[in-house]
């Protein structure tokens, strides 16, 4: 499968290590990604809060840029989550609203570019993995399952939320990632706040609320003794991995949640060396993590589901779907 | 385009809703105006596309369609079959050279008195703008552009 | 169609403009209509022309009689107002004088022109058009006759509820038989899952059961249960109905109801039917005790005689030998004169709003969850306790609007949701004595003695918060959420965003249309709302008729409603079938399409428009016919005939072409370029 | 209203004429991207009550749709809501009216900017630089962002925030030149035009 990819400004910098580890799984997959000549910023949540027009008319250009370079594809994949969505939310209110879309395109007109309001379709990564190469392709490659590695799928927002253009999953309770993680053979914790903000820009504005918020993400993790955090977005890797320290100093606690690319992670399990996917780059240091990997502690046999004896007073749960990890 | 051009617009309205929603227009005392006269039929499915073409080759300058709101249909769906045949004849009088914006589907429900008789004014508007219907027939039988048709071909 | 009203000879028209006082006159100059239709329209076939100050009065109707007489009119014009009004009248007064009725035509000015046009002269030309359409019209008029239909006193009643219940009583009283038809083992429906009622606390099976059993031995009232209507053709007054019985595996005819074959079978599953997920049941059950009826329905998937072919303990231990593992369903065919539809609802499935946790967390339960739960004949005998089965809850919140008012769900307020909530928190208060908060967005509470619940529950201390909850947790923030469910809402009144713990969530889960309601409507050729409700005839006028005479509808089937209003429905529905098989026909408005069999080709373009299955097609001679009295008179199948072999009684082609043309007749177009 | 904004890059800010006249609401609604449903409010508290950072707002969402439609203009634009938002978009999908409350909470941002009525200077500070970058080059420039402006607003956690940079350039996850795209006078031309179109609507 053939793609056009969005890297955008983060995975250059502080996320270079999800790009590299990206790059690999995607040869890995065999699929054929050719990057956006000359892509500008998306604007992150940033460029919206000062100029709307403006904030719409960059995405604007980046998509127009892929619609030129689309060749043999239609699809414009993104890994940071901001940049799918603000490359998504303008396409998608573009086609909705016919004033937006001319005002977009009489801005862009001034740079000699013109966009056709959904002739690229903009996806995340994740998605093309699951639903194009599918878990049994991923399956084929693992030559290092995961095994014994406790792991807590964070998808943080913008992934999933808000639902515009359809996303691929729910809003409030995806599945993907912890089925992709459950291929690569780790053991999957149904981790609560799995769509919980990670304090998005907070950390720049107000540390007190940030330092709140990352709690809010790490506290239940290290109760749910999770070994890692997988996440998809780099602002999410960013606030829990290089705040934690500030926030155990700023709480008085000392949690301990190291944070990896679900990338990374494939890449693992796919063979590749830590130092080739970036790994050990992080504030909170993921190796006695990766220490267990392939351990097999010893086999806690899953409880099989206890036939009710005639004593047991409790009520029955309602059924839930094949997806669904959560319940007690 | 002339001033003093009035036009001449035929309504197609259905017995339960559009009909109705005129009848709300008159006990309401919405004032549109007069260009438009209205045919009463069952349903908005009965409307046979030569009845249109019948109006605008015989001197109407527009044609308005209305019945029930989509899924308000009194004959359960009917109406939808007034818009696909209301798409179709539109696509048809373009192909014949007829402007098709001068065919308008409207749907009313009985309550909407005062929204059909705004339509009917922003109706009459629009034709009054797009001046007299120049209908091919009005000039020549409408044997002779067959004829030429074929003689085109 | 020829009889002896049928005008011979050339068309004799008589036109009358109405003034209506000044309603018309003051607009209209009517006289110069009058007179110009005399005039212009002579050709066509007008013989005289009138203005009258009122037409529908009796001196108004007169007139027209007397003119028939005597100038031999045989067709009649009124231009006045909508037919809508008065059509009636007049064609009263044509058939007075000796004319087929519909030999009469209406041009609505008043309606049309007078009330909606300001300049007089514009007014005037509108009204002489729209009378010379009227004229070319009526001269393509036929002789008709209403279409008259006997109707057959039996009744249909889908849906065993407390609304098919109250319908199927009120036709059965008066001694007309009913066939009452429920898909489930047993009547009774929602309310049997209830413990109480709002507003009075009423038990709910105390009021109920009465009334099932009354059914039950009811002789006019043949009860077909764990039954489903398969098929219905036909059309009012003579509906033929297919109804599938299914297989019980019991005979009917010999169980006694004593239960000793659901005591004896060894298979207990989760009862998720009537039970909704909470409680238990066997593989061989009657929904509950006091079921009607009281004979029991043996659960295949469940059965172990039907898994391992081994068992048989229900076979072995019924003194009557009322199990048979090898019953059949049953094709069961009546005919009926008239169907009501009381179909009653589903409810929103909470697992749709994860962030409320609902199947995550176990504490949180949904509204008939615990109906069951503190029903004394639920799985806990009434006790309100948490999914643990012992431990009772010291603080309870309970959501309102779940699912309802929510554009990612269902659109509109269900209605009962506020005073359930209601209910829930007397309960709660009075069993448990624990903390109880009721988030709501707005407490609806309009019928009688409903607001008077309101203010007793608030006196009794439950905390209302004014806030949608935004979520459902059970991760903690602080110690003293430790162990709880955390329920997240902004208190948009003290305006703060709150986290309360507490022990137990109750969802107010919405009503919703049952999950094949699209399908029942097209098997009865009934239409939907967007949301999925059958739609009234009128919302106002006419809530418990359908647009298809003799199917009526009744209950939650369209749109939630209380059990108050659902009972009303149902006798209001039976009514309307009582006074048509009082009158033992019905007449319908002959406006009906029929086919030219020699004209017709037989290409099928019809076949399938039709939404009440009234065109047929004829192999043996290749060619579609209509059935009259299933036909409504759209006309959709006459304007989609290719050849033209369609014909629509009262809006024939030439009818309506040659209005087009009078319509025409226009002053107002000047001559120009 | 005179434009306070510090940051001196050479972008053009909207200036709102005669504000006491304006009418908020409309102007909420014509500079957000599609329909923004504020008017469809039902003030039922579902996004105070979903909101991460709702604790520390002055007003919650809600409360600003309710000041709004009581024609309220300097508290709700000098409101630390908006700036507080984190685009979690969780009352956005929760909203049972879908009033698309994030993207309002951005354009009511863009108008207190444009206004000068803004009182969150570390965020619209933030945003400011960020965009400034993006003008500049055509990418974001996080080392000079976070430490820029960590130096300026958060002196109490200079030291913490410096060692974060210090540690994000040892890792090598910090460059320290910017990046600039090739064709950095097209981008600028089509920001040029879209300042001008914004200040229009």
């Amino acid at each position: 499968m053939k793609y056009l990819f969005y890297p955008g400004c983060s995975m250059q910098r502080s996320a270079k290590p999800y790009l590299d580890s990206l790059k690999l799984v995607e040869k890995t997959l065999g699929l054929e990604s050719v990057d956006v000549e000359d892509w500008n910023c998306c604007g992150a949540t940033e460029f919206s809060s000062v100029n709307r027009t403006a904030s719409h008319a960059i995405v604007g250009r980046n998509l127009a840029l892929a619609q030129e370079q689309a060749s043999g594809t239609d699809e414009l994949v993104a890994a940071c989550s901001a940049c799918y969505l603000n490359l998504s939310k303008t396409d998608h209110f573009m086609r909705e609203d016919a004033d937006f879309n001319a005002l977009v395109n009489d801005a862009l007109s001034a740079g000699g570019l013109e966009y056709e309001p959904g002739s690229v379709k903009v996806r995340h990564s994740l998605d093309i993995i699951v639903n194009n190469v599918g878990y049994d392709a991923v399956k084929e490659k693992v030559t290092k399952p995961l095994s014994g590695l406790r792991v807590g799928a964070y998808y943080g927002c913008m992934i999933v939320r808000p639902d515009v253009n359809e996303r691929f999953s729910n809003p409030e309770e995806p599945y993907e990632l912890e089925d992709l993680l459950e291929v690569l053979g780790a053991e999957v914790v149904d981790f609560k706040m799995k769509t919980q903000c990670c304090s998005g820009h907070m950390t720049q504005i107000s540390s007190e609320v940030a330092y709140d918020m990352i709690k809010q993400i790490v506290k239940p993790a290290v109760e749910e003794e999770i070994d890692v955090l997988v996440t998809l977005c780099p602002m999410c890797q960013l606030n829990i991995d290089a705040f934690q320290n500030e926030m155990n100093k700023h709480f008085g606690t000392n949690y301990e949640v190291p944070i990896l690319y679900f990338s990374q992670l494939m890449g693992l399990a796919f063979g590749y060396t830590e130092k080739e996917l970036g790994i050990g780059k992080e504030f909170v240091n993921v190796s006695p993590a990766l220490a267990k990997i392939g351990k097999t502690t010893e086999e806690v046999p899953t409880p099989k589901k206890k036939k009710k004896s005639k004593s047991d007073p409790s009520l029955p749960m309602p059924k839930m779907p094949i997806h669904y990890r959560g319940g007690s | 385009m002339t001033n003093n051009f009035e036009p001449l617009i035929i309504g197609f309205t259905c017995n339960w809703c559009s009909y109705r929603a005129a009848d709300m227009a008159g006990t309401g005392r919405e004032k549109y105006p007069p260009n438009i006269r209205l045919i009463r039929m069952m349903c908005s499915g009965r409307l046979d596309p030569m009845f249109v073409m019948k109006a605008l080759s015989d001197g109407a300058d527009g044609v308005m369609i209305t019945g029930c709101h989509p899924g308000e249909c009194h004959y359960l769906e009917q109406n939808y079959k007034a818009l696909r045949r209301t798409i179709l004849l539109k696509r048809t009088l373009g192909q014949m050279g007829v402007d098709p914006e001068r065919v308008k589907l409207v749907w009313a429900s009985a309550a909407e008195g005062v929204y059909l008789a705004k339509e009917i004014g922003i109706f009459v508007e629009e034709i009054r703008e797009k001046g007299p219907l120049d209908w091919p027939s009005r000039k020549n039988p409408a044997i002779s552009i067959v004829e030429k048709e074929e003689v085109s071909v | 169609m020829a009889n002896s009203k049928t005008p011979s000879g050339k068309p004799r028209i008589g036109v009358y403009v109405c003034h209506c006082g000044t309603n018309i006159a003051g607009v209209v100059d009517v006289e110069d209509v009058a007179n110009w239709s005399a005039e212009e329209l002579k050709d066509i076939g007008v013989v005289l022309s009138r203005d009258n100050k009122f037409m529908c009065s009796s001196q108004g109707q007169e007139l027209i009689e007397s003119d028939i007489k005597e100038f031999g009119l045989n067709r009649v014009v009124v231009a006045a107002c909508s037919p809508h009004l008065h059509e009636k009248t007049f064609r009263g007064a044509c058939e007075r004088a000796g004319m087929n009725p519909f030999f009469c035509e209406m041009a609505s000015i008043r309606e049309q022109v007078s009330w909606v046009t300001k300049d007089k002269k514009k007014a005037t030309e509108k009204s002489k058009s729209m009378v010379a359409g009227a004229v070319n019209r009526v001269v393509y008029h036929e002789a008709l006759e209403p279409i008259k239909v006997p109707i057959n006193p039996t009744t249909l009643i889908v849906g065993g509820g407390i609304a098919g219940i109250q319908a199927a009583l009120e036709i059965a009283n008066t001694g007309h038989e009913v066939y009452l038809v429920e898909r489930e083992p047993s009547i009774g429906g929602h309310m049997a899952q209830f413990d109480k009622t709002f507003p009075t606390l009423d038990c709910s099976a105390c009021i109920l059961t009465p009334r099932m059993s009354e059914v039950g031995m009811h002789p006019n009232i043949n009860l077909l249960t764990w039954s489903e209507v398969e098929n219905v053709d036909g059309f009012v007054g003579n509906f033929d109905v297919t109804i599938r019985k299914k297989s019980r595996c019991v005979i009917e005819e010999d169980c006694t109801g004593c239960g000793i074959c659901v005591q004896k079978c060894p298979i207990t599953v989760i009862d998720d039917e009537f039970g909704v997920g909470i409680g238990t049941r066997k593989a061989i059950y009657t929904p509950f005790d006091q079921a009607i009826p009281n004979y029991p329905v043996l659960d295949k998937e469940n059965c172990t005689y039907f898994i391992k072919g081994t068992c048989r303990a229900c076979e072995k231990f019924c003194a009557t030998n009322a199990i048979d593992f090898e019953q059949q369903d049953e094709i069961i065919n009546v005919t009926v004169g008239n169907i009501i539809l009381a179909t009653g609802y589903d409810l929103f499935d909470a697992r749709k709003m994860p962030n409320y946790g609902y199947g995550r967390y176990p504490n949180v339960f949904t509204s008939m969850e615990f109906e069951r739960l503190c029903n004394a004949a639920g799985p806990t005998n009434g006790e309100i306790v948490l999914r643990d089965g012992v431990t009772a809850p010291k603080s309870v919140a309970i959501v309102h609007c779940v699912g309802s008012r929510d554009k990612n769900h269902n659109n509109y307020c269900s209605a009962i949701c506020c005073m359930q909530s209601l209910k829930f928190a007397h309960i709660v208060y009075e069993r448990t004595g624990a903390e109880i908060h009721n988030f709501y967005i707005d407490i609806r509470t309009t019928a009688k003695n409903y607001d008077e619940f309101y203010q007793r529950v608030l006196d009794e201390g439950t905390l209302f918060v004014r806030g949608k909850v935004a979520e459902i947790t059970d991760v903690p923030q602080n110690e003293a959420e430790e162990g709880k469910l955390i329920v997240q809402a902004e208190d948009t009144l003290a305006g703060l965003q709150r986290r309360i713990p507490v022990d137990m969530v109750i969802l107010s889960v919405g009503l919703e249309p049952k999950g094949d309601s699209d399908e029942v409507a097209h098997q009865f050729g009934i239409s939907c709302s967007s949301n999925g409700w059958f739609t009234e005839k009128h919302p106002k006028l006419d809530p418990v008729s359908t647009m298809t005479e003799g199917i009526f509808i009744a209950g939650c089937a369209t749109g939630p409603k209380d059990i108050p209003a659902s009972v009303s429905q149902g006798s209001a529905a039976a009514a309307r079938v009582i006074s048509y098989i009082e009158m033992g026909e019905l007449e319908l408005e002959p406006v009906r399409a029929s086919v030219i069999e020699e004209i017709c080709s037989g290409c099928k373009i019809c076949n399938d428009l039709c939404p009440y299955n009234a065109i047929i097609f004829i192999e043996d001679k290749q060619v579609t016919e209509i059935n009259e009295a299933l036909c409504q008179g759209c006309g959709t199948c006459v304007a989609a005939c290719p050849a033209g072999a369609i014909v629509g009684t009262g809006f024939s082609n030439e009818q309506i072409l040659a209005q087009i043309e009078g319509l025409m007749m226009d002053f107002s177009v000047p001559e120009v370029v | 209203m005179s434009v306070s904004a510090e940051f001196n890059n050479k972008q053009s800010y909207t200036k709102i004429k005669d504000l006491p006249g304006f009418n908020l609401i409309e102007l909420v609604e014509a500079r957000t991207p599609g329909d923004s449903r504020l008017e469809m409010c039902i003030q039922c508290g579902s996004c105070g009550g979903s909101c991460p950072s709702g604790k520390d707002m002055d007003h919650s969402p809600r409360q600003l749709f309710a000041m709004l439609r009581a024609g309220i203009v300097d508290e709700v634009l000098e409101s630390n809501a908006p700036w507080y938002c984190v685009s979690c978009y969780k009352c956005y999908v929760r909203c049972p009216q879908e009033v698309k409350i994030t993207d309002i909470m951005y354009t009511l941002k863009t108008i207190a900017i444009s206004t000068g009525k803004f009182k969150v200077n570390e965020a619209k500070d933030f945003s400011e630089t960020f965009t400034g970058y993006v003008e500049k080059y055509g990418r974001s420039f996080e080392f000079g962002l976070s430490t820029r402006h960590s130096l300026r607003h958060l002196p109490m956690t200079v030291s913490g925030t410096i060692g974060l940079g210090l540690g994000l350039i040892k890792t090598g996850r910090l460059d320290i030149t910017p990046h600039k795209i090739k064709n950095i006078d097209q981008l600028q031309k089509i920001l040029n035009r879209a300042y001008e179109l914004e200040a229009q609507r």
